[in-house]
């Protein structure tokens, strides 16, 4: 049953990428986007981090996907304008990816693990909250800072200045 | 968990250890609140603020206020206090501070709100101060992020230029492009590591450098981990502009505001270089088979790529940005010595702040010289220069000599540091490289003097119809600090007793 | 109380997921031109990460690559609001999303 | 009354303070009376160490006072001045040739003199400097303070080629002084000294000696550095162009004096701390010079027709005596070539001088459409015919001691070099004083007749002539009192190890 249900979600994972890639409309690939997310957020549940599942679908599926759409639908692409590849960057990005494939499979394949995983409970809530507030207490505070960052980035980038800001 | 293993953990959580950087995020939230206090005829005493801040937190670290946590972990093993990473926090210090004069200079010519331009600006130097004391994966990741974030902004800030956003969405691609081939590599890392420490019975962190370095040092043929490792360094490489990660170097020094491409020409390369020698070093030691091949590698390819497409640039920005590529070569050179030379490293961090004097020095003569086209500033600009502006004129020949490696400056004694350890470490054919790549340096560095000084370069001809105008007079405080950093650069020229005792050049 | 998926499945099935859906993402940033989906291959990128990252969490038996994908999220969440901040202030001086056609930074 | 270590350390500091006092924003007139000073107190002070320096016993350095820079714990670097028997007269040369030169730039009226002040007393400080360090870094660092001044100085002030000559005299120096560099971090490295220090290395390499083929490599390193420098044959085609843009004080500092700083090093350095790789090279060196810089320059020289073309020719032909003397690998050519650097140096820059003098009186350098200038200007004509006896090594001036000590070293190395060095001695008889006839006797051009019926040519003031009868009166005192330079360099070539170290000569190769 378990491995029936890895097989789903890696296959609807991967399947969805790979139409990301190669999908002509934008608005498509956001869509197989979000598919390919739920198999992953499954995946996710399968190693029993629902926890970890359950915010990849609410940040991503929920925040970023959106925005995407929103934006693409925004700036009005007309949907089909993809160009056809040109011949050089196909055959780069083809060996390109090829390597990367084969240099990662192999690279699994010579470093080899037992297949018995650590006993350990699957974490709950309580343990996430635990390590975030004492362990990672100052990358949680950095991250913050990040927050606030790219917020004002945005506020700078989109908001519009039509007088000048100050006077100098 | 227990609750004491909780306790003993919290406990470690030392805030005073980073006061340097809390005081910089405090007083970058501090601007915004001004902002919003203060009426609108005080706003521009903000910039003033943000100065004085960190002016006072530069004093407190140069008088080593901070240093009683030197050699000590905290935060549970994430940051880890050393005497270079005090070194890092003063350079970045002095970095910001910089680049906060230029920007007092480039901002006012743009229709852009500046108190977030100082927020962003403080907010990042406080995570590159954290970035350069990371002990940890997570804590490293995090704060390179941050930094990686508030450059993609701060690249992009000019954003009435069209030339401007291009640069910010090349590095944005490119950024974020590297920071994913990073990230696996952290994951591959922590995969091999992770397992072994808890087989072993320990309960150490598979990201904590201390434990990582143990395994290599256990299992130097790891194959997952050196592949995690040389993914890891990749992705410091695009930091540094090491080749082949070079790639966006020149677009986004063009295209970003003159004082962005100062911070990220300085503050930046230096954070990459600072967290190499961290890795390389103490980290990543066990793997040298594979390192020294690696890095001496990418460092001549790195310099022989720099000096060549430099050579033909006209336009400043670019050229700084090409030159800075062959700079990161030379430290490459350093860094790969180090392995075998352990003074190496002190001469890397020597090498940064000659080369932070000269590029502020040079950067802030570009942004007089450069007009509200801030991209598209060409040699031809420079005509005159030293007769219309003797001061500049004056600046710019000590900061581009000692870039190029002239003996009186600061420049060349950096230089010297890396030759000798190189020769130390017998890389005879890498020394090769970098000798001719230094004397090809001469030619367009040496071009730009050309520019500024020797008039009637053009061949005899139509005269072009409307000179060059006249760069606007530095203020006060633009001489005061043009002036500091020129003459600092010919003074640690022939005096550098107080920077290597403090760097511990042995 | 091991979850039968890594018995049955292995580490290194999820690790393969992982290194195919981190290749396609770098497939796709390479091949594509439109800015958001190359964006979106990006985001596959990480996601690829998370993915490795949470298999092997669980194999080893701490908490910390869990919690690691969290800041992961986070990062990544703020790196797309920038990047489409960006591409749309670009958009409306250059009305187009297309990398080739931003071209004119000197080469 | 300060040391005189102390008055070595002065001489060298005045210029380069006054450098810094005048581009911080010094007035112009007070500029001008500084410059004068700074230029005036080495030459006073280098007279002064000259009557302090012992007569007998003193084969080591003297004055010797040292300065830790901030690199002496780590590298070995430190700032340790002194001077010996060898650099003793060097620093002389560079005290006096660095007064004329001076005198003759305040007097030139140059555009931006300010700049051209500046630059000029950086240069001479960093001449004195390369004379009076015994750190070998500092030898080096001092060399390339001068020399990037030069660089400078053509490009703004240079003549029709400047932008060209600037360039490819910055490219054609940064290689050799480069190579040097990376020599002489190779001498640091091997000889396991762990200092820069010239006296330390020595005490090291005499300790554990060098293997044959590092020496036969880093000499080789320091031989084409220097030989860059020094114009070497056929790396000497910066010379002449260089020469010839240059404005006339640049030109006389360098010809005269920086240009022997490579010459120096290999006599100073490379010979004694690497006799094996000198062994090795002397032959190539010696055929190097022999055919290159005497012959081939030699008859290119005589094809000259611009003036100050020529005298560049002249000085690489010059350098080639001083290589061939080198070669012998003997106390007595050692000991010719530091007194031919001398003498050369003087009268190079005197010619360099004339040559401008010439200039503005005729405003041309083109030798054809000269003439008849000795009856309008006949001081300048007897200065002009004195300099070029004086190169020419005419007995009574101070490069036919020169020029004598390397001959009697060459003929014990080899008979046929001897020949030919001595037909280099004919020709440079036939360009100087063909150069001379066409200048001063003889009718003049009608395009000269043009321009002296404008601007009646004046004879040299008093201001052109005080730097030309310093120089003359050296090339003189010289040439009728060699003991005085002999003197301090026997006391260091002869007692010292140099005999010692310096290997037997090696007998030519059998054909």
């Amino acid at each position: 049953m378990a491995d029936l249900l890895f097989y789903t979600f890696a296959f609807l994972t991967l399947a969805c990428a790979a139409l990301v890639v190669i999908n002509k409309n934008a608005v498509n690939a956001a869509m197989f986007l979000i598919v390919s997310l739920v198999g992953v957020a499954g995946l996710f549940v399968l190693l029993d981090a629902a926890l970890l599942a359950f915010v990849l679908l609410l940040v991503y599926a929920g925040a970023v996907v959106a925005l995407f759409l929103f934006i693409i639908m925004l700036l009005d692409t007309t949907p089909g304008a993809m160009k056809p590849f040109k011949a050089a960057t196909m055959i780069a990005s083809t060996v390109g990816g090829a390597l990367l494939v084969v240099g990662v499979l192999s690279l699994y394949h010579r470093a080899q693990f037992p297949a018995a995983a650590a006993p350990v409970a699957a974490p709950t809530l309580k343990a996430y909250a635990e390590q975030l507030f004492t362990t990672y207490l100052l990358p949680v505070q950095v991250v913050g800072f990040m927050l606030l960052i790219a917020m004002l980035g945005v506020i700078v980038l989109s908001k519009k200045f039509a007088v000048p800001e100050d006077v100098s | 968990m227990t609750t004491q293993t909780l306790q003993a953990i919290a406990d470690t959580n030392e805030w005073w250890a980073i006061a340097p950087e809390m005081l910089l995020a405090c007083s970058a939230l501090a601007l915004l609140v001004l902002e919003i206090v203060l009426p609108r005829a005080q706003h521009r005493f903000i910039p003033h603020f943000a100065f004085a801040t960190q002016a006072t937190i530069f004093i407190l670290l140069v008088g080593g206020v901070y240093s009683e946590y030197e050699g000590l972990t905290t935060f549970g093993g994430l940051l880890q206090h050393s005497a270079t990473g005090h070194v890092a926090r003063v350079f970045f210090m002095l970095s910001s501070l910089l680049v906060c004069f230029l920007a007092t200079i480039c901002l006012p010519r743009t229709k852009m709100p500046r108190v977030e331009f100082y927020h962003i600006l403080l907010a990042v130097t406080a995570a590159l101060m954290l970035l350069a004391q990371s002990n940890h994966f997570v804590m490293f990741f995090v704060a390179l992020e941050t930094v990686t974030v508030g450059f993609y902004i701060l690249v992009s800030y000019g954003r009435e230029n069209a030339l401007t956003l291009e640069a910010g969405l090349k590095y944005l691609v490119l950024g974020a492009l590297s920071s994913a081939i990073m990230l696996f590599g952290i994951v591959l890392l922590y995969g091999a590591v992770g397992r072994v420490a808890t087989f072993a019975g320990g309960v150490h962190n598979g990201f904590e450098f201390g434990t990582v370095a143990n395994f290599l040092h256990q299992h130097p043929d790891n194959f997952l981990a050196t592949a995690g490792a040389l993914l890891v360094l990749g992705g410091v490489a695009f930091k540094i502009g090491a080749f082949p990660f070079q790639v966006w170097i020149p677009d986004v020094y063009q295209g970003a505001p003159t004082p962005v491409t100062a911070f990220l020409a300085v503050s930046s390369k230096a954070a990459g270089f600072a967290v190499l020698l961290t890795l390389v070093l103490n980290v990543f030691s066990p793997l040298q088979a594979v390192l020294v091949p690696v890095l001496s590698l990418m460092a001549a390819a790195t310099i022989i790529f720099g000096n060549l497409s430099a050579l033909t640039q006209r336009n400043t920005k670019r050229l700084m940005g090409l030159s800075g590529v062959s700079h990161a070569g030379y430290l490459l050179l350093g860094v790969t010595a180090a392995l075998t030379v352990p003074w190496a490293a002190g001469a890397v961090w020597f090498y940064l702040f000659t080369y932070l004097l000269a590029s502020m020095a040079v950067f802030g003569v570009m942004a007089y010289v450069g007009g509200p086209d801030d991209a598209g500033q060409e040699l031809q600009h420079y005509e005159y220069l030293a007769r219309n502006r003797p001061f500049l004129g004056g600046v710019l020949a000590v900061g581009v000599g000692s870039l190029a490696g002239i003996p009186p400056l600061a420049g060349f004694m950096g230089k010297l540091l890396l030759f000798v350890a190189a020769f130390q470490a017998h890389l005879y054919w890498l020394l090769a490289v970098a000798v001719g790549g230094v004397v090809v340096s001469i030619y367009y560095y040496f071009g730009w003097i050309k520019a500024a000084y020797f008039e009637s370069w053009r061949p005899p001809g139509p005269k072009p119809e409307a000179p060059a105008p006249v760069p606007a007079a530095p203020s006060w405080v633009g001489v005061v600090t043009l002036t500091a950093l020129a003459l600092a650069t010919v003074l640690l020229g022939f005096y550098q007793e107080p920077l290597t005792s403090w760097l511990q050049l042995k | 109380m091991i979850t039968p998926v890594l018995a049955v499945i292995g580490l290194n099935t999820y690790l393969h997921v992982a290194a195919l859906l981190f290749a396609l993402g770098f497939i796709g940033v390479l091949l594509r031109k439109n800015t958001l989906v190359v964006f979106m291959c990006l985001e596959l990128m990480l996601i690829a990460s998370t993915i490795a990252l949470a298999a092997f969490s669980k194999f080893n038996g701490t908490l910390d690559g869990n919690v690691f994908v969290f800041f992961i999220l986070t990062i990544a969440a703020a790196e797309v609001a920038v990047g489409l901040a960006i591409i749309v202030a670009l958009f409306r001086q250059r009305h187009t999303v297309q990398l080739e056609e931003l071209n004119h930074l000197k080469h | 009354m300060p040391s005189n270590a102390q008055l070595l350390q002065l001489a060298i500091a005045t210029p380069l303070g006054a450098a810094l006092v005048i581009a911080l924003g010094l007035p112009k007139r007070f500029a001008t009376k500084l410059a004068a000073v700074a230029f005036t107190v080495p030459a006073l002070i280098a007279l002064w160490l000259w009557a302090q320096f012992p007569a007998e016993g003193a084969s080591h350095y003297q004055f010797l006072s040292t300065h830790d820079t901030g690199l002496a714990a780590g590298l070995g670097i430190s700032l340790k001045l002194g001077l010996n028997g060898i650099s003793l007269p060097m620093f002389l040369l560079a005290a006096i040739v660095g007064l004329a030169a001076g005198l003759y730039a305040l007097r030139s009226g140059a555009e931006r003199l300010k700049l051209y002040l500046t630059l000029l007393l950086i240069m001479h400080g960093g001449l004195l400097g390369v004379f009076a360090s015994v750190d070998i870094f500092f030898f080096y660092f001092f060399h390339e303070l001068a020399l990037i001044p030069t660089f400078i100085m053509v490009g703004i002030w240079g003549g029709r080629d400047r932008n060209y000559a600037a360039m490819k005299l910055t490219i054609y120096l940064t290689v050799g002084a480069m190579l040097s560099l990376i020599g002489l971090i190779a001498l640091y490295v091997k000889s396991g000294a762990h200092s820069f220090d010239l006296m330390a290395l020595k005490e090291a390499i005499a300790h554990q000696g060098l293997a044959a083929a590092t020496q036969k490599n880093i000499f080789g390193l320091l031989m084409f550095g220097f030989g860059i420098l020094v114009s070497l044959w056929p790396l000497h085609t910066w010379a002449p162009l260089g020469y010839g843009a240059a404005p006339s004080s640049a030109a006389m500092l360098h010809a005269g004096v920086l240009k022997k700083f490579g010459l120096y090093g290999l006599i100073q350095i490379a010979l004694p701390l690497l006799p094996a790789g000198a062994a090795w090279w002397a032959w190539k060196l010696a055929l190097l010079a022999g055919v290159g810089n005497v012959l081939v320059v030699g008859f290119v020289t005589i094809a000259q027709r611009d003036l100050k073309q020529m005298l560049g020719y002249s000085s690489v032909m010059h350098m080639g005596y001083c290589f061939l003397g080198l070669a012998c690998l003997s106390v007595v050519g050692t000991g010719g070539v530091v007194l031919l650097m001398v003498a050369h140096g003087l009268s190079v820059a005197l010619l360099f001088m004339l040559a401008t003098s010439v200039h503005h009186r005729t405003h041309t350098f083109d030798l054809a459409e000269m003439g008849g200038l000795a009856q309008k200007t006949p001081v300048l004509a007897g200065f002009f015919v004195a300099a070029t006896m004086a190169s020419i090594g005419l007995p009574g001036f101070a490069n036919f001691w020169g020029e004598l000590t390397i001959f009697v070293a060459l003929w014990k190395f080899s008979p046929g070099l001897t020949a030919v060095a001595v037909a280099g001695v004919v020709i440079s008889a036939i360009y100087g004083l063909r150069a001379a006839a066409r200048i001063f006797f003889g009718p003049p051009s009608e395009q000269l007749a043009k321009v002296t019926a404008e601007h009646p040519p004046a004879d040299l003031g008093w201001l052109e002539r005080l730097p030309a009868l310093i120089l003359l009166a050296a090339l003189l005192f010289f040439g009728f009192y060699p003991k005085a330079l002999s003197q301090p360099v026997d006391q260091t070539l002869n007692p010292a190890p140099v005999e010692r170290i310096l290997p037997v000569h090696p007998s030519p190769p059998r054909t």
